[in-house]
């Protein structure tokens, strides 16, 4: 059994006990304890089930490659999925429970497919399933997806917050193991602007657990003083619980801060979200341990050596009473050594390589421990725990030798460099045949904006194992001087062990697991071989090797070893798959950060916001807008209200928040030049204090905005766009002057936000001007499509005597500070003559009514001026604008375009938005053949009827005509063909 | 070659597997096919695939620089629609999603095709209009779409914010008949399909260049030698400026890189495929139970199939204000690919300035949804070296006369 | 995630304060001028894996438009430059061919 | 103006940093050759100060000039003279090309006080403040909208955003501020 020892355990506080759950078990444990940790404390050794084939998994490593301790942790609005039970810290009160079972985890129903394994091979579902073909979506599918899955699904609002941040730095050591915080020394002695980043909450690395002496003292106390001596200075900022996630172009790194995942509902955010910019990365990301491929190797008690180590060392924890130890390399006897210290029993190293000499190895041998040479597992005994082994002559095919019993089997299968951050950016690799690894090569590095390096890896990343190579290394990258020696004695060689035994039949490779958490198995992997799937991606993708939650960490290069021998080639010839981000699952809350409810994204208020908002608004989006849609009152439907609120400003007076439209000044002596190449029509010619509609296209000539321009002065025009295209159109404008008409002289301000704009709109819109009074608005003073400046009221306000609405209107500008202050004046003044603010609903219906086109619903990017029967507003004489030679070309040119027309109803009823005319016959892929749609459509309280506009093909030649719309529910609409102006055709109102 | 079954895989288990035969042939080049295809992607394949089942030519090769299905077809996030706005888009998509219907069937390979229902979400009154005109062109186009109100939609995403503060969920466009497929086997499949009917797929071969004669492609030159043709099909997705390049005309094709994620997996929680265009970000539940999650492009030229992080950080704060329950959940990888964009966002199927040189490019972002009746149209147009009614619109000379198939004035965007 | 340094301010901007603007140097066709140059003027693009000639706008800084030199196949970046000018830099040219002697120069 | 009120009307939070809106603060857009003689003539009647070289601010008597763009700089005077400066710039720049407008309501100003201020702006600005010049104006971005930003005194920062967001800047600046999300 796993339990607690009576000593030992460097990163436990024996002083703080706390206690956590396990499927509603209370453990005790102890500050500093990992969720891992705690549950061995506790006897706990099964903590989930596979992926595939639903077999009991147990904790195999004691850091972020672990592939099986997944559990769900807490509850409600903190539950998370998927929490791996090696890196995460455990705190007082943590519930976890384990995942992907049914109805428990000791009794699992759907371990029924174990049974099965050997009819479900990888990729078998590629083979079968098909038939009847309506079993897929209805039968298969739903089966596989409820047994595969793994973490319950959180249902509530997450209650925590996250945040980021950003970080600068010319070198950022990621790593603070004895080679990170050497080259952090080194860099940071340089004078250099240093960031260290580690992923565990202590630094150190192995080299604490390992336990050798670095210049003469302790390696714990050498780490403790150079991280002392780190955080002392300047131009260091060190941070631990901080993962390396990813790296990208231009030495954009990714690095997340755990700041309270272990003390949540603490105020602090969870997680803050590092975007570190840097000239260097050092990658001091050591390396992993390789499992053993052996039979049975998957069963709970199978281990990482290292990780029973660590365990045992860092925790105070023995993993079993009896410890069988293979291996191929020398460090795994330090595992030997750890568990001995500790007073527990070590039955028999097996070790893989013929002889065997070397420190640890007599080490181990002066302690009475039997190692026995050329040795491996055959297959191992237990099932939901290691009962004990039998072993085998490594090169044989797995005769039994002798049994040993045991209930804890260290494996080690030699170190693979953790070279993700090297690789995620496109920094290449190398087959190290000594060492049988792939290392970074040093001569094809991730490329920075300079197009050279911009990482280099040190110690254990770098292939560099012993302890006085990697400190060497990790020296050599920054250092002057020497490099800190220790006293760790020297290894031999590790030997390859792919496959154990090398003559292993397919009954023993159908149990040797390589992915324990996605059930891949060696068979699985010769299969895809010998199938074709040659590809180290087909091999992933076909058998999913790789593909789990830990990414392969410990899988990836066992199974490419097997592939490799499977087809016959070196491993170098097969490579490697891509790495991708990030290293370790990041969660989405920490992605999306601050960006969440009312600072999702920036919502635009006009001055007026607030008070519409206090008078019944219902708001419409308008790009990063709101606007007033309509204001209710009590008890009013939305179409009551825009009725209401059509009728009363066609007879008595309206206001509209119209601060949304854009307002840009142009300004210069080529000020009219410029404009007369943006607009269809011409500018430069307009007089002072006048108005004039324009129409703007891009350059392949569809319209992309139109507002009314006016003259200011003799060198400037006040252009206005619609709401949603005053930035674009301001970009537009400056493109053109800054990559085009460099020599011109023309500025431009985008004023949008400078003024408050309202609509004053409807037969008594003179007279609450009037009243306001300290400006002459008068028809003769200020007729139609003029501009005047003065006092109203007084405000400070620029008159713009324009109407989109038919009716006698103006708008006027006030500054932004001023405009909440001036709507309530117009609000109170106009009392008398039964004003109401509208909203952007009523504006549609008033222009429609008036066949006024509307940017967005009569265009959709694919409409020219013309096709809206708008020559009049386009400039036959000039030679050139912007969209003119477009509209040259001959589809834009062609007469069978559709164009707008007016559409009646038969029936008075609303068409619909968006529908089609239908004209005789199929086209040449059997769909029905069309000849116009609806572009805008409404009911209009002043008719009392149904009208739309729609763009028809020859639509002005066919006057009366009544074409079909089919709509909803098989339902065809007939709507006649009409002139588009409904309502007061001669424009008296306008007038008045 | 052995046929795929139920009963096929239970007796190989009784012999531990030992029995199968490889999915597809190895083949060193010949000297001259009748047709070779460059790109051994969906497309690629789909177009091989269907001059041998439809026009019986067999004598095919179709040749991958990297190891078929690695490009594009391997990196999408496996939506299948047919809900677009134009007729020519509508016929070809919804003339692949139809195929998509019986593909495994056809091919004897299960893609796992899974028609559990598409919604595109409306969130502002212009997307509903937008929407609304779609679903009543898709019912004339044939194509079965339906609008459906905020409720249908709760019902249908359970997981769903309906009434987020800032895009309350208004209505959606709803095609119960898309969905998803298995990316991978939809690229295995046809190449084993290929394979048997003769084909030769020759991976690790790049073309390095075109050969020519008075106006006529005659062969291209490859790493592995250079092999002869009658008729060349160029289906290299991010890839075709450069070889169009080496044919020695420019088309309206810029690469850019658009990125994709996984989350952890977790227990069905979506049943269907949702996209949120508005706040650009669109996701599905794979059968592993991994969150699939796609967003936008990068803006700037790219061949490096790393796209640019902020890019995934919108599709995430989108999501997560979408789905305010996935804030825990964990992005497990994310990859780019290089997707070719065109003038008008839609796809070049089309005879090019070459002679008997055809290409088949620009499906952007949305182009696995598209892999059969890509493959079917584009072998007709091949096998009989002239448009026939899915391809006629689909010409690179349409920029010239302006005759765009644009999807965007609809709110929809491509994926 | 690229850096582009702003020639017209001189801040290093990262590219989430950038605007991308699309191939450089393209010639402007109006009224007049043949189908095919307006086609190519409009659409037909270089779209090279290798030195490409692009336009940024700093959106978020000063609001000018530049121009830059960038390797589409290793996001290197050889030099940004101001936008008013009809082709790259002579030094920038000469830079850019002692960094690819394989790019055939500008055409 | 006495109708006159700023975006936020002077808002303020306190968090591990003090955030305020600074309420009505005069603002004039001057663009042109920003080497010419008439322009610095301008630009000294106007604030008193020279004209500021490249992502410069320089101040002086409670007005500054701010350098904007190659050919544009942002003058802040009281609210109450923006209007009159303006108007009197206009002719004081006539025979040049220029263009000098108020923009004093088209903006809001907000100001970070405290010892640890800049670690609110670099929750939100992709800015290395480490590196900031004394007199250095930056304009980059906070999250999702457009700012300008500088050091305006010890342990203070100050920020110009759009009027329209300024609700959402006042938001986020709140957020990043919020006690206990100090940054070490």
């Amino acid at each position: 059994m796993s339990t607690r020892l009576a000593r030992g355990g460097r990163l436990i506080d024996r002083s703080k006990p706390i206690t956590i759950s396990f499927n509603g078990r209370r453990m005790p444990a102890f500050l500093g304890d990992t969720l891992a940790s705690a549950v061995l404390a506790n006897d706990q050794m099964m903590v989930g089930r596979s992926f595939k084939y639903h077999r009991p998994r147990g904790i195999m490593a004691s850091g972020a490659e672990e592939p099986n301790a997944l559990v769900g942790l807490g509850a409600g609005p903190r539950f998370e999925p998927n929490q791996r039970m090696t890196t995460t810290e455990a705190f007082d009160g943590a519930e976890t429970a384990s995942q992907n079972h049914w109805p428990s985890l000791e009794f699992d129903i759907g371990a029924i497919n174990n049974k099965f394994s050997r009819f479900l091979p990888g990729g078998f579902y590629y083979k079968t399933f098909m038939w009847p073909r309506s079993f897929w979506k209805n039968v298969y599918e739903p089966f596989i997806r409820q047994s595969a899955g793994l973490g319950k699904v959180p249902t509530d609002r997450d209650a925590d917050r996250y945040e980021q941040a950003y970080a600068y730095a010319d070198v950022v050591v990621v790593g603070a193991g004895i080679a990170g915080l050497t080259a952090a020394l080194g860099a940071a002695r340089s004078g250099k602007r240093v960031i260290v980043l580690e992923m565990t909450p202590a630094c150190g690395g192995r080299a604490v657990v390992d336990g050798f002496a670095i210049d003469g003292q302790p390696a714990e106390g050498w780490v403790a003083a150079a991280v002392d001596t780190l955080r002392g200075m300047d131009n260091v900022t060190l941070m631990t619980r901080t993962m390396a996630t990813g790296l990208y172009d231009h030495g954009y790194l990714m690095a997340a801060q755990r700041i309270a995942d272990h003390t949540p509902g603490d105020g602090r955010p969870k997680q803050r979200l590092w975007r570190i910019r840097t000239a260097e990365v050092i990658t001091a990301t050591g390396a992993i341990e390789r499992p053993l491929s052996f039979a049975g190797n998957d069963i709970p008690g199978v281990m990482l050596a290292a990780a029973v180590r660590d365990y045992a060392v860092n925790y105070g924890i023995s993993i079993g009473d009896r410890t069988v130890i293979v291996t191929n390399n020398d460090d795994a006897y330090r595992t030997a050594l750890a568990l001995l210290d500790a007073g527990l029993t070590v039955p028999a190293v097996i070790d893989a390589r013929p002889t065997v000499t070397g420190a640890l190895p007599q080490a181990v041998r002066d302690r009475g421990v039997r190692v026995l040479e050329g040795r491996g597992i055959a297959k191992v005994h237990g099932g939901k725990r290691v009962t004990g082994v039998e072993v085998c002559v490594q090169a044989g095919e797995g005769a039994m030798i002798e049994e040993l019993g045991c209930d804890c089997v260290a494996m080690s299968g030699g170190w693979s460099p953790v070279v993700h951050l090297w690789s995620h950016c496109g920094g290449k690799l190398l087959w190290d045949e000594a060492r049988a690894m792939f290392r970074p090569d040093a001569n094809r590095p991730p490329l920075g904006a300079d197009g050279r390096g911009m990482v280099r890896a040190v110690g254990a990343a770098n292939g560099m194992l012993t302890p006085d190579e990697v400190l060497t290394d990790a020296h050599a990258a920054f250092g002057d001087g020497t490099a800190p020696q220790t006293n760790a004695p020297d290894e031999a060689r590790m030997e390859p062990v792919w496959i154990m035994p090398q003559g292993a039949g397919p009954k023993l490779r159908a149990k040797m697991w390589l992915d324990p958490q996605n059930d891949v198995k060696v068979s699985d992997v010769q299969l895809a071989a010998r199938e074709g799937y040659e590809s180290v991606e087909h091999t992933k993708r076909y058998t999913t090797l790789g593909m789990a939650t830990d990414q392969g960490k410990i899988s990836n290069i066992n199974g490419l070893a097997v592939l490799s021998d499977a087809l016959h080639q070196q491993i170098p010839a097969t490579g490697t798959t891509t790495f991708r981000p990030p290293y370790t699952p990041l969660t989405l809350g920490t992605i999306a950060a601050e960006a969440r409810g009312e600072i999702f994204q920036p919502l635009r208020r006009t001055p007026i916001h607030e008070w519409h908002e206090a008078h019944g608004v219902e708001w419409e989006p308008v790009g990063l807008w709101r606007r007033p849609f309509c204001y209710k009152r009590a008890g009013e439907t939305t179409h009551a209200a825009v009725n209401r609120e059509v009728r009363n400003t066609r007879t008595n007076l309206g206001l509209l928040d119209a601060s949304t439209l854009g307002k840009i000044l142009v300004k210069g002596p080529d000020a009219g030049k410029f404009l007369d190449m943006l607009y269809t029509g011409v500018m430069s010619t307009l007089p002072v204090g006048k108005c004039r509609y324009g129409l703007m296209c891009n350059e392949q000539g569809f319209l992309s905005d139109d507002g009314v321009v006016v003259r200011l002065s003799e060198d400037s025009w006040l252009c206005h766009t619609t709401s949603g295209g005053a930035d674009r159109i301001h970009g537009w404008m400056e493109d053109w002057l800054q990559c085009e008409w460099w020599d011109w002289k023309v500025y431009t301000a985008n004023l949008t936000e400078q003024f408050a704009q309202i609509a004053v709109v409807g037969p008594n819109a003179r007279k609450v001007l009037e009243k306001l009074g300290g400006m002459d608005v008068s028809k003769a003073t200020l007729p139609f499509m003029t501009f005047a400046e003065g006092q109203l009221g007084g405000f400070n306000a620029r008159v713009f005597r324009i109407s989109f609405s038919g009716e006698l209107s103006y708008e006027i500008a006030v500054p932004a500070s001023e405009g909440r202050a001036f709507w309530e004046k117009l609000i109170e003044a106009g009392q008398e003559f039964g004003v109401m603010p509208y909203g952007t609903e009523c504006l549609h219906i008033l222009r429609a009514e008036k066949g006024f086109i509307m940017i967005g619903d009569e265009t959709d990017g694919t409409v020219i001026p013309q096709d809206l029967n708008m020559a009049w507003a386009i400039s036959k004489k000039k030679p050139d604008y912007l969209g003119k030679r477009g509209q040259e070309r001959s589809f834009l040119a062609s007469p069978d375009r559709w164009k707008l027309v007016g559409l009646e109803t038969l029936d008075g009823s609303v068409l619909p938005e968006g529908a089609y005319a239908v004209a005789p016959g199929v086209n040449a892929n059997g769909q029905r053949n069309v000849q116009g749609r609806v572009t805008s459509t409404y009911f209009s309280p002043t008719l009392n009827r149904g009208i739309a506009m729609g763009l028809v093909k020859h639509g002005p030649d066919r006057m009366g005509e009544v074409l079909d719309f089919p709509g909803d529910g098989g339902k065809v609409h007939q709507a006649r063909i009409v002139d588009q102006v409904f309502y007061d055709k001669e424009g008296a109102k306008n007038d008045a | 070659m052995k046929r795929y079954s139920g009963f096929a895989v239970a007796r190989e288990g009784l012999n531990y597997h030992l029995g199968w035969g490889r999915a597809w042939r190895n083949p060193a080049p010949r000297k001259k096919y009748d047709v070779i295809i460059v790109g051994a992607g969906g497309h690629g394949l789909a177009t091989a695939y269907y001059l041998g089942k439809n026009y019986g030519i067999r004598n095919v090769a179709i040749l991958e620089k990297g190891w078929l299905g690695g490009g594009n077809t391997g990196r999408n996030t496996t939506i299948i629609r047919s809900n677009y706005l134009q007729d020519p888009s509508a016929a070809i998509y919804e003339k692949a999603r139809s195929l998509y219907e019986t593909l495994s069937q056809d091919l004897n390979y299960n893609v796992m095709f899974s028609p559990r229902g598409l919604l595109m979400l409306a969130q502002t009154h212009h997307e509903v209009r937008g929407y609304r005109r779609t679903v009543y062109a898709n019912n004339l186009q044939g194509v079965e779409t339906e609008w459906i109100g905020p409720d249908r939609v709760k019902q249908l995403v359970p997981i769903i914010n309906i009434d987020g503060p800032r895009y309350p969920v208004l209505g959606a466009l709803y095609q119960a008949r898309g969905g998803t497929a298995r990316h991978d086997a939809v690229a295995w499949g046809y190449a084993r399909a290929c394979s048997d009917m003769g084909m030769d797929i020759i991976q690790q071969c790049e073309v390095t260049g075109i050969r020519q004669a008075n106006g006529k492609v005659t062969g291209v030159d490859t790493t592995k030698g250079s092999i002869d043709c009658d008729k060349l099909g160029l289906v290299v997705a991010g890839h075709t400026s450069v070889l169009a390049e080496m044919g020695g005309f420019r088309l309206p094709i810029e690469s850019l890189a658009l990125q994709a994620l996984v989350s952890e997996p977790i227990k069905p929680c979506m049943d269907v495929v949702v996209m949120a265009n508005t706040v650009h970000g669109y996701m599905s539940q794979s059968d592993k139970g991994e969150m699939v999650i796609g967003g936008g492009t990068d803006g700037f030229n790219n061949y490096t199939q790393r796209g640019s992080w902020q890019h995934v950080e919108e599709t995430i704060r989108a999501l997560v204000e979408t789905f305010p329950m996935i804030s825990r959940l964990k992005m497990l990888r994310q990859w780019g690919g290089i997707v070719d964009m065109t003038g008008d966002r839609s796809p070049i199927l089309s005879k090019t300035p070459l002679g008997n040189c055809f290409v088949n490019c620009g499906w952007g972002t949305g182009g696995f949804k598209a892999i059969p009746g890509s493959g079917w149209a584009m072998a007709e147009l091949m096998a009989k070296g002239a448009p026939g009614p899915l391809t006629e619109e689909f010409s690179m000379y349409r920029f010239r006369e302006g005759k765009f198939i644009d999807e965007s004035v609809a709110a929809g965007v491509a994926h | 995630m690229l850096i582009l340094e702003c020639p017209c301010c001189g801040v290093k901007a990262e590219e989430t304060e950038l605007a991308p603007g699309g191939e450089a140097h393209l010639k402007r066709y109006g009224p007049g001028s043949s189908d095919e140059d307006f086609d190519n003027y409009m659409f037909a693009r270089a779209n090279p894996k290798g030195v490409h000639f692009e336009r940024w706008r700093h959106a978020y800084g000063c609001g000018k438009w530049f121009l830059a030199a960038r390797c589409t196949a290793t996001l290197e970046v050889f030099g940004t430059y101001p936008a008013q000018t009809t082709e790259p830099p002579a030094e920038l040219q000469a830079y850019i061919k002692s960094r690819r002697p394989e790019w055939e120069g500008y055409k | 103006m006495p109708n006159a009120v700023s975006a936020l009307n002077g808002k303020a939070f306190s968090g591990f940093a003090q955030i305020t809106e600074a309420g009505l603060q005069g603002m004039i857009t001057l663009r042109g050759d920003l080497a010419s003689p008439v322009i610095a003539e301008a630009v000294r009647a106007a604030t008193g100060t020279p004209v500021p070289g490249p992502r410069q601010v320089v101040s002086a008597g409670g007005k500054s000039a701010l350098w904007m763009s190659p050919d544009e700089l942002l003058l802040l005077v009281p609210y109450a003279d923006a209007a009159g400066i303006a108007a009197q710039l206009t002719p004081a720049l006539s025979g040049e090309h220029a263009l000098a407008v108020n923009v004093s309501d088209a903006r809001a100003m907000f100001r970070i006080q405290g010892a640890k201020a800049a670690q609110v702006l670099q929750k939100l600005a992709p800015v290395d403040f480490d590196t900031l010049g004394a007199d250095e104006v930056r304009r980059s971005r906070l999250a999702q909208v457009a700012a300008a930003m500088w050091k305006s005194g010890p342990d203070e920062f100050t920020v110009i955003g759009f009027r329209s967001v300024a609700g959402y800047i006042m938001g986020l600046l709140e957020n990043a501020a919020l006690p206990g999300s100090e940054i070490a």
